[in-house]
């Protein structure tokens, strides 16, 4: 029984990561329509900035974060600007292609600067709780926790406030939004951001319990790709959801089945669940 | 030839088109008219096998084809045009209308590895084709014009032609005016006549009332997915259900 | 002096692009050594170093692309690579193109097929096999568990070393290797092995990620040992794993740091002093040690560019190489082309690395 | 007839064609070492892998991820045929094209009742699966350490395809052959056929064309150019390993496609070698070339949609047109008095409303 | 207060609106007579800034807006109702109409003060504030999107087509309403097929066919014009 609950906790703090990341990825595909490809060399960048803020820099934790998360929007900003925006109304296999350029350059400019070793990333909260058996790590808990409260801000953020509500609001009628007077190009660049903060946030919840290298965004983007596929493009819970169940499937899978096979079993969910319900989960009949 | 009997289409709630009975003849004009939304689109599509009705049957000279796919049905003999007009922009006109003839040709992928008699042939008829269906509908003169480069009306008789490529018994036009100034619609009423007197039934979508009126036999109108009214043209403008409904009455105008 | 262009193609790009630049590092600091002692004679000439690196993505058919590239425009009479796809497809042609393979891989395949211009740098792991499991045994019992990573190398091991645990009288209670490149967390896995309760875990890939799952292991609970698998090391190790107390009872191979021979001593200072302080890997020592093993051989068959020549010359040369260029201390090398070391062994004991030498366990 | 529309239709003459074979025939002769016979025969490669991409995604519009990994089931169906059961060479690569045929079809009838994004994203994780699988199953596929020895297309005793030249030039038969298919495909009524359905589902459908076995078709087209390729490339290369089913290799075709130009006949072969030879050069920038490289790729991706080949169809095309256009207008007015069809012309050029 | 002055306008190489020159002045309410396809919609969507104009010059209060982005409009006054609504289907009715004062978000108490207008004119929407938009009826939901306009506070309103789909009954109300928002200072440009009703509460028409104005007048010399009764108004 403690194995199973520990693999709830597993899960659960998968989830919570790949919820974050692809929750950012769907944001962006669902109001803009663009596959981003480079959100998990976003991901990455995001890591790299905490570890030289809080590493080099000698700053705290939650600096570091913020550093993190103001920096990547700046990028994601800045990728908008120059490459997606140019490339709005091209067919959706050149933003894939842009994305993929964009991600080789990042890892390359990284690599560049900052070689590519694997760095590891102190927490400042090492504490180990020792619960019915349970290991709790204490970082895991703040993943978890982070994570789920940034979902729950986000989508306060997107259902109380009025800026928030542009975001959705170009999600469901681009025109009817530029007619009550939304800045289209301001409500991209914000979604951009947050999808980018949201990453690097995500980048510095995780990196304590794992490794920073350039390429470790690679299969955390195929996954995020698999869950808002699984949750439906653009959906929120969609994102939410799909990361949990992806998570979950990883830990139980991994445990019950096979820690080598895991990644099989990922993907094959997806596959069945597509091939009953070739819309995703969280997707609305119409339309 | 065409016999619809109670035909529903629901999307979630909303139901499209709802409890249609209606008959058209073989070589008339029938029109169908109504406000945005009514469910014209919807019933074509039903017509057209696009999408499968929650309800009801739909005979095609005598043969049951609800619920067939698209493509069967198209084989029978039903085209259509879209309200948005699709088309191949990066090829030439011409190279448009070939494959318009495609679903009476029988070549596999081996006669195209071979380069078979069967398909030397096919292509040659197919080509003959468009070029009639051009033809018919004016436009030899650019078939070899880029698609991206036609006006607006030019690709409405394009999407005619296209249809008529497929040897059809019935045409199903949507909102073929739409979009097209007066003179070129009149230019477009007429072909759609000479359509019908080459054999052709034709079954139309239209806001434009002076065309309706002067163009069909039959009118049918529907309304939040019903049918709300059947008949000549006259008929229709007296009605004053329709009237009310999408017409709009002179009564209100002399008031 | 003639410029002699010596080849590389490896990861220098990607995921593997560490591994990759560490290997070049090590034949970059030779080379600039020759060169800074006004290169090295053969004959009458008297040649500098080139060292001509092209990125393969860890790809092998970029490496056989390098691999012709290298050969044909730049005339290399030798070419390393770091990885063994890299290598079978260099096999593919290098006897026919005449140049000499340097094969920085311990997959025992490369040299058992035949080829005969191919050298295998570093030893095979089996001389590791029975301390390792000796060592691991007496101390924490007979139960292992497989933890280890999934890539071909770490494949290898696990089929040698799974019949040598067994044959000590030893057990495996659990199978459960993980893809250490791809996973987002060991958790998961580890909690899957330590359920079967082992004594020992059987761990190891490159050494970051095994000192994360030793980390891991250590926080869901686990108080035994680690066999550690040699492409990890356990100084690096220790750096993600919290330290060398984690890492308690650990058995596995020696750091090049803790090494202390005089040999490893010169080589480790020149390293630190060059580099910040920065402890060498084995892959650069390894590399380091393969070029000047190649030009002891070319000295030793007078030719730079007659590749069945200096193959033939290498043992003869391995005896003419200082010890400060060996910092491994390679004796010679086998009919196949492996390079044969006695194989010190490096056990962690109250927070400390302490050396054991193969010959001692095996006595006791 | 200006000077650059004489190239111009040059370029797209037949004349041509034989011109590109020759000169291909000719390159190993004029190759400056064999390295460039060596890039050259593995540019061929993929570019018949290209090829059967260019199939699927630029004229039937399905955007298939999953293309790399069918190139690697072409080459582990030869390798294990070859290694582990012994079969000659050629009967194994046929037993390779059949293998990418039939996984094709099988994947196919599933994926495709997918659309767009979905289908994309769906061949990515099928794409990935396949990596998975000959990553793991060790006893059929050797697992992580891939198949070694793979032996070299059997030239009979004739020839002798380990040898680079020779081996160049088989690529080149190949390439041709795909290249020949490939036209004939995108010419002929099935062409047609698939581009309806890239135009519109629906427009396809109503036009009588039977989607889901045409799509599946194009798809099973595809991934046996994918497969046939694979096969090649393990001839060649004569080792595999699971990365060769890497989504990286999909998406370096994706790119080849869209630099030579989507959708056009010699696209797929211009991108190929663009692409191979441009990463060839900036090979000495090492591991910093992806940082030239990935906004190169974005810039070609922002300011030439169209790719080199689409860009130069595209502007010939138009070129024509008007010309035709011109003649028309000319011998219109030189005939016939401005009646219903010349005045319709004017109309649809001056004024569209 | 709004001058256009050779407007041309494309879709691509097809010249939607040709040499538009006209003027609507502070407080009228003009009618835009069209048949289908004639440039209305185009117009209107060139005015509220989702079209760039290809030539000519638009000035709204004797300030240059020509080419401006639609948000930039909007603050400027110009608030447009679209054909085919544009709402927001699955937000709150309340959500749609609030962010109708996206523009004046900071105004909290002029926005209460508006919602409240406009509520009081559609009171079914009241009663439906917390339903999402998309499955109102056609006529509500037009409602909607004429409220979420008013919401704007515009001092130059663009309503195309207000009346599509709505029951007879809600179009005279409709009508009446915008001869109030009219009245209450409001300039108005309305487009619609419902040619009669309009030009009753009209001061001023134009007439555009295939992109181009072909006549003006003001209400009843319109009203009297049979060419205008046949074609637009019905004979
Ligand atoms: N796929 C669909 N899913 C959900 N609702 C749909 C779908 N297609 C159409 N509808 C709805 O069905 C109703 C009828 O639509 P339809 O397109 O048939 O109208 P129409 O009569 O053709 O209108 P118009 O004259 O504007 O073209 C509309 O309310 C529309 O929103
Ligand atoms: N997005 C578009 N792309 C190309 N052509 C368009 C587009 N929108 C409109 N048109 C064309 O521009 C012309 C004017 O259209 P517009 O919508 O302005 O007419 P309208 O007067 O509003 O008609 P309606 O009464 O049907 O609303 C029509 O010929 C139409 O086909
Ligand atoms: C220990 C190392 C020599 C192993 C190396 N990583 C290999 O490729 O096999
Ligand atoms: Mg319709
Ligand atoms: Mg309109």
């Amino acid at each position: 029984m403690d194995l199973f609950f520990q693999q709830v906790l597993n899960g659960l703090t998968l989830g919570s990561i790949y919820g974050l990341v692809a929750l950012g990825l769907t944001l962006v595909y669902g109001i803009l329509h663009v596959p981003n490809f480079a959100h998990g060399a976003i991901y990455m960048v995001g890591a790299y900035v905490s570890y030289l803020t809080m590493v080099d820099l000698g700053y705290n934790y939650w600096v570091a974060m913020a550093c993190a998360a103001a920096a990547v929007a700046a990028l994601s900003v800045l990728c908008e600007r120059l490459v997606f925006n140019p490339l709005r109304d091209a067919p959706p296999i050149h933003d894939k292609i842009a994305a993929i350029g964009i991600m080789m350059f990042l890892e390359a400019a990284v690599q560049m600067q900052w070689g590519a070793e694997f760095r590891r990333m102190p927490t400042p909260y090492t504490d180990i709780f020792n619960i019915a058996g349970l290991t709790i790590p204490a970082q895991r808990v703040l993943i978890i926790m982070g994570a789920f409260s940034l979902m729950a801000v986000l989508h306060l953020f997107l259902k109380k406030t009025m800026t928030g509500a542009t975001i959705v609001a170009m999600a469901q009628n681009r025109e009817g939004a530029f007619l009550v007077g939304i800045d289209a190009n301001r409500v991209a660049m914000m979604t951009f951001a947050i999808s980018g903060a949201l990453a690097a946030v995500g980048a510095t919840l995780f990196a304590p319990i794992n490794l920073v290298y350039p390429s470790m965004g690679h299969l955390l983007i195929m996954k995020a790709f698999v869950i808002i596929i699984l949750g439906g493009m653009g959906s929120i819970p969609g994102a939410i959801v799909g990361g949990l169940i992806i998570g979950f499937t990883e830990a139980f899978g991994g445990f019950y089945i096979s820690t080598d096979y895991k990644d099989i079993i990922a993907f094959a969910l997806l596959v069945v669940i597509l091939s009953v319900k070739p819309t995703g989960l969280f997707t609305k009949g119409v339309r | 030839m065409l016999k619809i009997e109670n035909l529903t289409k629901r999307f979630g709630g909303l139901a499209a088109v709802s409890n249609v009975s209606v008959d058209f003849e073989a070589g008339k004009i029938n029109a169908i008219i109504g406000p945005n939304g009514a469910g014209k689109s919807t019933f074509f599509n039903l017509v057209a096998g696009a999408i499968a009705p929650t309800e009801g049957r739909i005979q095609f000279q005598g043969m049951d084809i609800t619920g067939m796919a698209c493509d069967r049905i198209a084989r029978l003999g039903i085209a259509r045009t879209f309200q948005s007009t699709m088309l191949f922009e990066e090829s030439t006109v011409l190279d448009n209308l070939i494959v318009g003839h495609r679903l009476r040709t029988q070549s596999r992928l081996w006669d195209v590895l071979i380069n078979s008699k069967r398909l030397r042939d096919e292509e040659k008829k197919c080509r003959a084709r468009a070029e009639d269906v051009l033809d018919f509908v004016g436009l030899s003169h650019i078939g070899h014009r880029l698609t991206a480069d036609i006006s607006q009306e030019e690709k409405k008789r394009v999407a005619f032609a296209l249809a008529l490529a497929t040897d059809p018994e019935l045409v199903l036009l949507d909102e073929p005016a739409g979009g097209i100034n007066p003179e070129e619609t009149i230019k477009l009423a007429a072909l759609i006549r000479k359509m019908v007197d080459h054999g052709v039934t034709v079954c139309l979508i239209e806001h434009k009332m002076d065309m309706i009126m002067s163009l069909a036999h039959k009118i049918m109108v529907l309304d939040h997915g019903e049918k709300i009214a059947e008949g000549t043209p006259d008929q229709i403008k007296q009605n004053p259900v329709v009237i009310e409904a999408y017409l709009g009455s002179d009564d209100d105008a002399a008031a | 002096n003639e410029t002699l262009n010596i080849g590389f193609t490896g990861p220098l790009s990607g995921g593997a692009a560490l591994y990759g630049e560490n290997t070049l590092h090590g034949l970059q600091m030779a080379a600039d050594e020759i060169n800074d002692n006004g290169g090295f004679a053969v004959g009458n000439e008297t040649y500098d170093i080139k060292i001509v690196s092209l990125d393969d993505k860890y790809s092998p058919s970029l490496a056989a692309v390098n691999g012709k590239r290298l050969v044909q425009q730049y005339r290399t009479p030798v070419i390393f690579t770091p990885h063994s796809g890299g290598t079978f497809a260099l096999q593919a042609f290098n006897e026919r193109d005449n140049f000499l393979l340097m094969s920085y891989t311990s997959v025992p395949t490369v040299t058992e097929k035949g080829n005969k211009l191919t050298v295998r740098i570093p030893p095979t792991f089996t001389g590791y096999l029975k301390p390792f499991t000796k060592i691991a045994m007496d101390r924490f019992g007979k139960k292992l568990g497989i933890a280890n990573a999934t890539h071909d190398y770490a494949k290898y091991w696990t089929k040698t070393f799974v019949p040598v645990w067994e044959a000590a009288g030893g057990t495996v209670v659990a199978d459960n290797p993980m893809d250490y490149n791809k996973s987002a967390d060991f958790y998961t896995g580890v909690s899957k092995v330590l359920a079967a309760k082992p004594d020992v875990l059987f761990i190891g890939g490159a050494s970051e990620p095994t000192g994360l799952v030793a980390r891991q292991a250590r926080e869901l609970g686990f108080k035994g040992g680690f066999v550690i698998m040699d492409q990890a090391k356990i100084g690096e190790m220790a750096k993600v794993a919290g330290g060398l107390k984690a890492l308690e009872g650990s058995v596995g191979v020696v750091p090049l740091v803790d090494y202390h021979t005089p040999g490893s001593d010169a080589f480790v200072a020149k390293y630190e002093k060059a580099n910040d302080g920065a402890a060498p890997t084995s892959e650069v020592a390894f590399n380091y040690f393969g070029l000047y093993a190649t030009v002891a051989a070319m000295q030793a068959a007078g030719s730079v560019d007659d590749a069945g020549k200096i193959r033939a010359a290498m043992a003869k040369g391995l005896t003419t190489l200082s010890a400060e260029h060996n910092p491994y201390g390679v004796e010679t090398i086998d009919d196949k082309g492996g390079m044969v070391v006695d194989p010190n062994i490096a056990v962690v004991e109250n927070g400390k690395i302490k050396i054991e030498s193969l010959s001692e366990v095996m006595a006791d | 007839m200006g000077a650059l529309q004489k190239v111009s239709g040059f370029i797209m003459s037949p004349a041509m064609k034989m011109l590109l074979i020759l000169l291909a025939v000719l390159f190993p002769l004029a190759a400056g070492n064999e390295y460039q016979i060596y890039v050259m025969a593995l540019a061929f490669v993929w570019a018949i892998a290209v090829y059967g991409m260019n199939i699927v995604t630029g004229l039937c519009g399905q955007l298939n991820l999953a293309h790399g990994a069918f190139f690697a089931i072409g080459a582990y169906t030869l390798a294990i045929l070859t290694v582990d059961n012994g079969w000659p060479f050629w009967p194994a690569f046929v037993a390779a094209g059949a293998m990418g045929a039939l996984l094709g079809f099988l994947v196919g009838v599933v994926s495709l009742r997918l659309k767009e994004h979905h289908f994309a994203i769906f061949t990515l994780c099928v794409g990935f699966i396949i990596y998975l699988l000959m990553d793991k199953w060790e006893s059929l596929t050797h697992g992580t350490l891939g198949i070694i020895n793979i032996p070299a297309p059997h030239g009979f005793g004739l020839v002798d395809f380990t040898e680079t030249t020779p081996f160049y030039y088989l690529a080149l038969v190949f390439l041709v052959l795909s290249v020949f298919f490939a036209s004939r495909i995108s010419h002929s009524l099935l062409g047609r056929t698939f581009l309806a359905i890239r135009i519109s589902d629906d427009l396809a459908a109503s036009l009588g064309i039977n989607l889901m076995r045409n799509k599946v078709l194009a798809f099973v087209l595809s991934t046996t150019y994918a497969a046939v390729a694979g096969a090649l490339y393990a001839g060649m290369v004569r080792f595999i390993g699971p990365a060769e089913a890497d989504v990286a290799h999909t998406f370096d075709m994706i790119t080849y496609l869209l630099v030579g130009g989507i959708g056009t006949l010699m696209g797929p072969l211009v991108g190929t070698l663009v692409i191979t030879w441009l990463t060839q050069s900036l090979q000495s920038l090492e591991e910093y070339r992806m940082i030239v490289f990935g906004p190169l790729l974005v810039l070609l991706v922002i300011f030439s949609p169209r790719g080199v080949v689409g860009s130069f169809t595209a502007w010939r095309a138009r070129r024509r047109a008007a010309a035709r256009e011109q003649q028309a207008r000319q011998t219109a007015s030189e005939k016939v008095p401005p009646q219903a069809g010349a005045s319709s012309i004017k109309k649809g050029a001056g004024n569209h409303a | 207060m709004l001058q256009l002055d050779h407007v041309e306008a494309r879709y691509g190489s097809f010249k939607a609106l040709e040499e538009v020159s006209m003027s609507v002045e502070q407080g009228e309410l003009v009618v835009l007579l069209g048949a289908n396809g004639a440039g209305k919609s185009t117009l209107f969507n060139t005015l509220s800034g989702l079209l760039k104009p290809s030539a000519g010059k638009i000035a709204l209060n004797g300030r240059d807006v020509t080419g401006l982005k639609p948000s930039a409009l909007v603050a400027a006054g110009v608030v447009q109702c679209p054909e085919g609504r544009k709402l927001f289907p699955e937000m709150s009715v309340l959500k749609n109409l609030m962010l109708g004062a996206y523009v004046h978000r900071r105004d909290k108490a002029g926005i209460r003060q508006t919602l409240e207008q406009v509520l009081s004119l559609f009171p079914i929407l009241d009663e439906k504030k917390d339903e999402a938009a998309g499955s109102l009826s056609g006529g509500q939901q037009q409602m909607v999107a004429i409220g979420r306009a008013m919401m704007g506070r515009p001092t130059l309103l663009l309503l195309d087509e207000p009346s599509l789909g709505l029951a007879p009954l809600v179009v005279k109300q409709m009508f009446e309403t915008i001869k109030g928002i009219n009245e209450q200072g409001t300039t108005v440009l309305l487009a619609e097929q419902n040619a009669f009703a309009a030009l009753k509460i009209a001061h001023r028409a134009y007439v555009i066919e295939n992109g181009r104005l072909v006549m003006e007048g003001d209400k009843d010399t319109m009203l009297g014009n049979e060419e205008i009764r046949r074609a637009y108004i019905g004979a």
